[in-house]
């Protein structure tokens, strides 16, 4: 068995002038773009898969312009960690909630209990909750999967 | 005439099975394990386009969403027609998914792969471990 | 018939489960205190199946259903007067052979004597299941056990010659027995829904619903299956098991394992095909004549054997098809015969078994033609021996006769003029192979004629350097072993004057099985 | 609670995967408890749910409170509640042996990972048996089998190339599964397997039928290793950790074959799948090969648990001929095998990683004179070998019966003397490794014999720590009991399981 030596060095980045400005400029709005398809998931095109999809492509495109300890810097491994696993918490709670609250799993209509709302609505804000949380997961794995294969698995700080 | 009838009305079919055959043919014959995901993402992809295809309608029809649908605003007349089958286009989202996670772990394993032996190439991969064997 | 239920059978097969779980654990440190847990046990066992005595002679059935699997699949004991019958002997033999294991292993010096004693308590336990098993299944279950229990014991000595006997043993025994025998029940099972031991079979009402083909290849292939009773073109392991200790031989190979195999072969015969459809069939006779083509086949090979204990293998083959002989005539006295020869031929062969394992302690011989004049050192052994032999034979002052006088009827009532033949010439050669060994020991000088049978080109220059012990003082084996052989060997001969005890039990199973006719 | 239990077996272990990763970062010691706990918690739940069946007959449990077909629908009648107990346990009693063996196999900080992993696991394995829906099983298949694939590439050696392969192949598997839903949605625009079995019958003379048909069976058959397609199954088991081979071994084909169960039986009628096409005598005779060609092979192999492998491959092939015979007795023995399997298998894997957690021996011919230094542990060894082989009164015998009376029931006896003949095969696998363990070569014991101190030392009594025997002991215990009781399991349980028209 011959694991390789770490041969992956951080290489000196060159500061690349229009690239770090274009994306300075581009990502708040693909970020913010990325919460309003979030949002709009049950109006239109959309939902927690796609926003979740464009917020994590935010931090990639910084992990583009910039290098990985900007990403890092940014969103910290350990903070991705927790927010992947609130997405599916959040997803799941509200899930049990509709359960505590006597319907099925899922059941958000149940929701008007506890939100000033009709069943419909309750329904709809539901959704919205669980949207977020998917939301949520989807941007932070999609992190994660950039930062463990675009670097072999070897950024982790955290000694063996 | 009906045959070309039958290749062209189905069209949909025909690249999805060309798609599949491509990337089942890049799964097999390939001896370089990136260019086998590769196939192996073409394959799934074809599955993908062959689900959304079912749910396609000629004619501007669009995604079913019915303003004014919920709560007691009644009154308004559903065509089927006017609307795409959206199930489909759920399925493959969650089909995505579940492909790129998919991915991802391949990826991650041919990682791995590359550290141990430091090559793609399936042949020389097993040269290694014919090496490595003959070497115990 | 009335049904008592007891929990006597569990008992009695449980007492030496127990007792190889003590001597497991107390191992190699306190070899009187394991050895104690066998001669305990062995009595135990032997007292709580001749408790179950009275009530077999009063008629009645001992029962017990420990759990039912599905319909017509269970694990129960039934002990019927067969069973019992079995019981008894393979008992009392346990005891008597638990005193000669101790001191052959002991004066031996053998390894690995906690696993060799484990083991046969485990044997014990699965014969005793056999006997008292109430149907098909829990008697494969118990058979494939002894299979398996008794293998370490085969290969006991652990040298590549054992390890290959008992190799053969596991292949043959294990292989016939889920190939055949398993297939067998399976079909038995799919025919009549049931694989309960019925006093007058099970397949009697199945005849008209399958046809006779299926039947008789079910027959068939019970018959392959129970290779156990060392059937003639499945004898192969008998011989090749004789690597083993002389004990094992003794009771395994003379009592327990192959007396199993006839035994199952009986309770098939009698209790699941039932003897009526069988003589309708006609497969009994066809079976009577593959049994006659083994006991004298076996008798011959047994002339050509060198080995005392291959011989004595031989033998045993031959005489074992005597048991499926007499039960497959069908005839009440060939089915007493049959049952009487279990108990008759146990005995006797056991007496050959265990005088071969003591001339193998005290002379280191294990060859016939080296047993010259071997009677002047070990005259109480090879008097065991004589009389062993006398039974096997069939002369009259001893059991050997009882069974074979009943064989000889029953061929006549079932009008089987070439079966008397066959047991005529057969009783001719257990002549021919077991008096040349009485004249040898006896008679014979030691030396000379060994010298000539066996190497004659160097006889001069070996007969100065001969065995220091050839001479004429005495020398037995340890006590241990000899009073234990002078036991069985008495027993011959009681039995030949007192067969009542077992006669009566013998008449209460034929009573059963043919239904009081 | 009841009534929410069919969805609780599935969120408990989701969300308990994530809680898991986040109490791995406040301490590492936490993960191994908890995941107990909630395996535990699972269990009660599945018997929680076989009860209400037994009691109150099948659960349909709506989703988000949607009517089916459009919802998805959890159903659960005898045979889901069945498996589902069958996995639940195995996963539980596989994960207390976790422990010391992960510890000894894995890097410290991966094992946070592993356990959140192996909950996903055991939620995509719950999630196919627990849903009513063809497209959810392809998702929770998926589940599981990513969790599969990242769980075995942690193993030695060849690990991360055979999960590669497995990889590869199991994708495939699932893609074609993938195409037999879009086959059935296209045609009948349902995808609840309750719904399907209503509009099916019309349309069984369909060729899209019949290809979406094919699809699933091919699909599934990679998916559980059935013979031609079994390839990636030996490498990747054997390599895997030791709790991941016991763990996947023991599940994922039962799975595989459960889904094979509901759509021959549940989704199409056995009348389509046995009396329309040729499927079963297809099956048969495939899953015969695959009986033969599996214990061939695990006679050739030294690597322990690649024999165990490949006598996995031959069990599935017992669970397919159930399957294809097409009887009652059959059926009832492939269901009984799905759980006398999973019991028997987890429990020799078990045993391999209890051998190679202690003397770090993976080949069958280091074991001479085993039974000396693990005597506790040959001894289960031999327990489940016997049961393997199917000797009664172990729980192995009474599958087979079931398995051999169905065949002999079809008037296949071809079948049911393969089915002997392939336990004479296992008998041998198992006799050579008893002699090897037991009586060793002349020559070493000999050696052995002269340095006395040199034995004591080398044979000194070094038994597995208890977190490890104690699984390894419930599941021997399970091996002689479910023997004992199968009357009793089939009288109560699997008997409703078998499909209408048999």
């Amino acid at each position: 068995m011959h694991y390789a030596v770490k041969e992956v060095q951080v290489k000196e980045r060159y500061p690349d002038v229009t690239i770090e400005t274009v994306c300075r400029l581009l990502i708040p709005p693909i970020q913010l773009f990325g919460l309003y398809v979030i949002a709009h998931g049950h109006y239109s095109p959309g939902g927690g898969f796609q926003g979740g999809c464009i917020l994590g492509a935010s931090f990639i495109m910084m992990f583009i312009a910039y290098d990985i300890g900007e990403v890092k810097r940014r969103m910290r491994e350990k903070l991705n960690t927790i927010l992947c696993a609130t997405g599916v918490l959040i997803y799941a709670g509200i899930g049990i909630l509709c359960l505590v609250l006597g319907a099925n799993y899922l059941d958000y209509g149940i929701l008007h209990q506890i939100l000033p709302a009709y069943p419909a609505k309750a329904r709809a804000l539901g959704t919205f909750g669980i949207e977020i949380g998917v939301g949520i997961t989807v941007m932070s794995v999609m992190i994660s999967i950039f930062l463990n294969i675009g670097t072999a698995g070897e950024h982790e700080g955290e000694p063996e | 005439m009906d045959t070309m009838q039958f290749i062209i009305g189905k069209f949909n079919y025909w690249i999805y099975i060309v798609l599949m055959m491509i990337g089942f043919y890049a799964m097999i014959a390939k001896r370089n394990l990136v260019k086998k995901i590769v196939g192996m993402n073409i394959f799934q992809t074809a599955i993908i386009l062959f689900f959304i295809s079912t749910s396609s309608k000629k004619g501007g029809a669009t995604i079913p969403i019915i303003q004014g649908g919920h709560g007691d605003a009644a009154g308004h007349v559903i065509d089927a027609a006017q609307y795409l089958n959206p199930l489909p286009h759920v399925l493959m989202l969650t089909a995505i998914v579940v492909m790129v996670s998919t991915f991802g772990v391949a990826l991650a394993l041919l990682i791995m792969i590359y550290r141990e032996y430091r090559t793609f190439e399936e042949d020389e991969i097993y040269e290694t471990l014919e090496v490595m064997r003959l070497k115990k | 018939m009335e049904v008592v239920n007891s929990i006597r059978p569990i008992l009695a097969i449980g007492v030496s489960l127990l007792a190889a779980c003590l001597i497991l654990l107390t191992g190699e440190r306190a070899r009187n205190l394991r050895e104690f847990w066998t001669i305990l046990a062995a009595v135990v066992k032997f007292s709580i199946v001749m408790s179950m005595v009275p009530f077999i002679l009063d008629g009645k059935v001992i029962e017990y259903t420990v759990f039912t699997i599905a319909p017509g699949l269970s694990i129960g004991f039934k002990v019927d007067a067969l069973g019992i019958f079995f019981g008894i002997l393979a008992s009392f033999l346990w005891i008597i052979t638990s005193f000669y294991s101790i001191g052959y292993m002991r004066s031996l010096n053998e390894h690995a004597q906690t696993r060799y004693f484990a083991c046969f308590a485990i044997a014990l336990s699965a014969t005793m299941g056999v006997a008292f098993s109430s149907n098909m299944f829990t008697t494969f279950l118990f058979y494939e056990v002894i299979t398996v229990c008794t293998y370490p014991l085969v290969a006991h000595k652990e040298t590549p010659e054992a390890i290959k006997g008992a190799r053969k043993y596991l292949t043959y025994l294990l292989g016939t027995s889920i190939g055949f025998q398993l297939f067998a029940i399976f079909m038995t099972y799919n025919i009549t829904g049931t694989l309960d031991f019925s006093h007058q079979g099970i397949f009697g009402e199945a005849r008209g619903v399958v046809s006779d083909t299926i039947i008789i290849v079910t027959f068939i292939l019970f018959m392959a299956g129970i290779t156990k009773a060392a059937m003639m073109p499945f004898h192969g392991w008998l011989p090749a098991a004789m690597v083993a200790p002389t004990p094992v031989s003794a009771l395994l190979h003379a009592v327990a394992v192959v007396k199993t195999g006839v035994f199952v072969v009986v309770k098939v015969v009698v209790h699941l095909f039932g003897i009526n459809l069988l003589w309708d069939i006609g497969l009994g006779t066809a079976l009577a004549y593959f049994a006659s083509f083994t006991i004298v086949a076996a008798s011959v090979i047994a002339l050509t054997q060198d080995n005392l204990k291959a011989r004595l293998a031989y033998s045993t083959v031959s005489q074992l098809s005597y048991v499926i002989l007499g039960v497959a005539l069908l005839t009440p006295s060939g089915i007493t015969g049959s049952i009487m020869h279990i108990v008759l031929h146990a005995f006797g062969k056991i007496t050959l078994f265990f005088t071969a394992g003591a001339i193998y302690v005290a002379a280191h011989k294990t060859k016939v033609s080296e047993l010259n004049g071997i009677g002047r050192q070990m005259p109480f052994t090879m008097a065991a021996f004589t009389i062993g032999a006398f039974s096997m034979i069939g002369i009259p002052p001893f059991g050997g006769f009882i069974s074979k006088w009943y064989l000889t009827m029953g061929a006549i009532e079932a009008n089987q003029l070439p079966i008397i033949l066959v047991l005529v010439s057969s009783t001719i050669l257990n002549a021919c192979y077991f008096l040349p060994i009485v004249y040898a020991a006896f008679f014979k000088e030691p030396g000379t004629a060994h010298h000539n049978a066996h190497a004659p080109a160097h006889g001069v220059a070996f007969a100065g350097s001969h065995n220091p012990h050839s001479g004429h003082k005495l020398h037995e084996a340890p006590a241990m072993m000899v009073v234990p052989l002078m036991l069985t060997a008495l027993g011959t001969i009681v039995l030949f004057f007192a067969p009542d005890f077992f006669l009566d039990i013998t008449k209460i199973a034929l009573e059963n099985v043919t239904g009081g006719k | 609670m009841t009534t929410q239990s069919p969805a609780l077996l599935i969120i408990v272990p989701l969300i308990s995967a994530i809680l898991c990763l986040l109490l791995g970062l406040i301490r590492r010691g936490l993960c191994y408890p908890f995941v107990v706990a909630v395996l535990g918690v699972s269990v009660i739940l599945s018997f929680d749910v076989m009860g209400t069946v037994l009691n109150d007959g099948v659960i349909r449990y709506r989703l988000g409170g949607w009517d089916p077909p459009w919802g998805i629908e959890y159903m659960i009648d005898h045979l889901n509640a069945f498996i589902a107990i069958i996995i639940a346990s195995i996963s539980f009693v596989v994960a207390i042996f976790s422990r010391k063996s992960i510890e000894h196999e894995l890097a410290k900080g991966k094992i946070i990972y592993f356990y959140t992993i192996y909950l996903l696991l055991f939620t995509g394995l719950m999630g196919i048996v627990v849903t009513g829906d063809v497209f959810n099983i392809y998702v929770f298949l998926e589940i599981a089998s990513l969790a599969g694939y990242a769980l075995i590439a942690i193993g030695r050696d060849r690990a991360v190339l055979a999960s590669f392969e497995y990889v590869v192949l199991g994708t495939v598997g699932a893609c074609f599964y993938l195409l037999g839903v879009g086959y059935l949605y296209s045609v009948t625009g349902s995808l609840n397997i309750m719904d399907l079995t209503l509009r099916l019958p019309e349309l069984y003379h369909s060729k899209v039928i019949l290809i979406a048909f094919a699809f699933f069976m091919v699909g599934l058959a990679l998916k559980i290793a059935l013979f031609p397609l079994h390839v990636w199954l030996p490498d990747a088991y054997t390599y895997a950790p030791s709790t991941v081979s016991a763990m996947v071994a023991a599940t994922m084909t039962k799975v595989g074959a459960y889904v094979m169960m509901r759509i021959m039986f549940t989704l199409f009628e056995p009348y389509f799948s046995i009396k329309l096409l040729p499927v079963t005598t297809i099956l048969g005779w495939v899953a015969a090969a695959a009986m033969i060609f599996g214990c061939i092979q695990a006679l050739a192999q030294t690597d322990f648990k690649r024999v165990l492998c490949y006598i996995l491959i031959a069990e599935v092939g017992y669970i397919v001929l159930g399957i294809s015979v097409g009887n009652r007795a059959g059926f009832t023995g492939a269901v009984l095998h799905i759980l006398n399997d999973a019991v028997m298998m987890a429990c020799l894997f078990m045993i391999a990683g209890a051998i190679y957690y202690k003397t770090g021996m993976r080949h069958i011919y280091e074991f001479a004179h085993l039974h000396k230094k693990m005597p506790v542990t040959v001894t289960c060894l031999v327990i489940a070998a016997i049961s393997v082989v199917g000797v009664p009164p172990t729980c192995g015998f009474f599958s087979k019966w079931y398995l051999v009376l169905g065949a002999i029931d079809a008037r296949q006896w071809f079948f049911a003397f393969l089915l002997l003949a392939s336990s004479l095969m296992v008998a041998i696998v198992f006799f050579k490794m008893m002699q090897t363990i037991f009586f060793a070569p002349a020559g070493e014991s000999a050696h052995a014999h002269i340095d006395e101190p040199h034995k004591e030392h080398k044979h000194s009594r070094d038994e597995a720590p208890a977190s490890m025997m104690i699984p390894i002991f419930i599941m021997v215990a399970g091996i002689l009991l479910l023997g004992i009781f199968s009357g009793q399991i089939v009288s109560t349980v699997i008997q409703f399981t078998v499909p209408k028209g048999f």
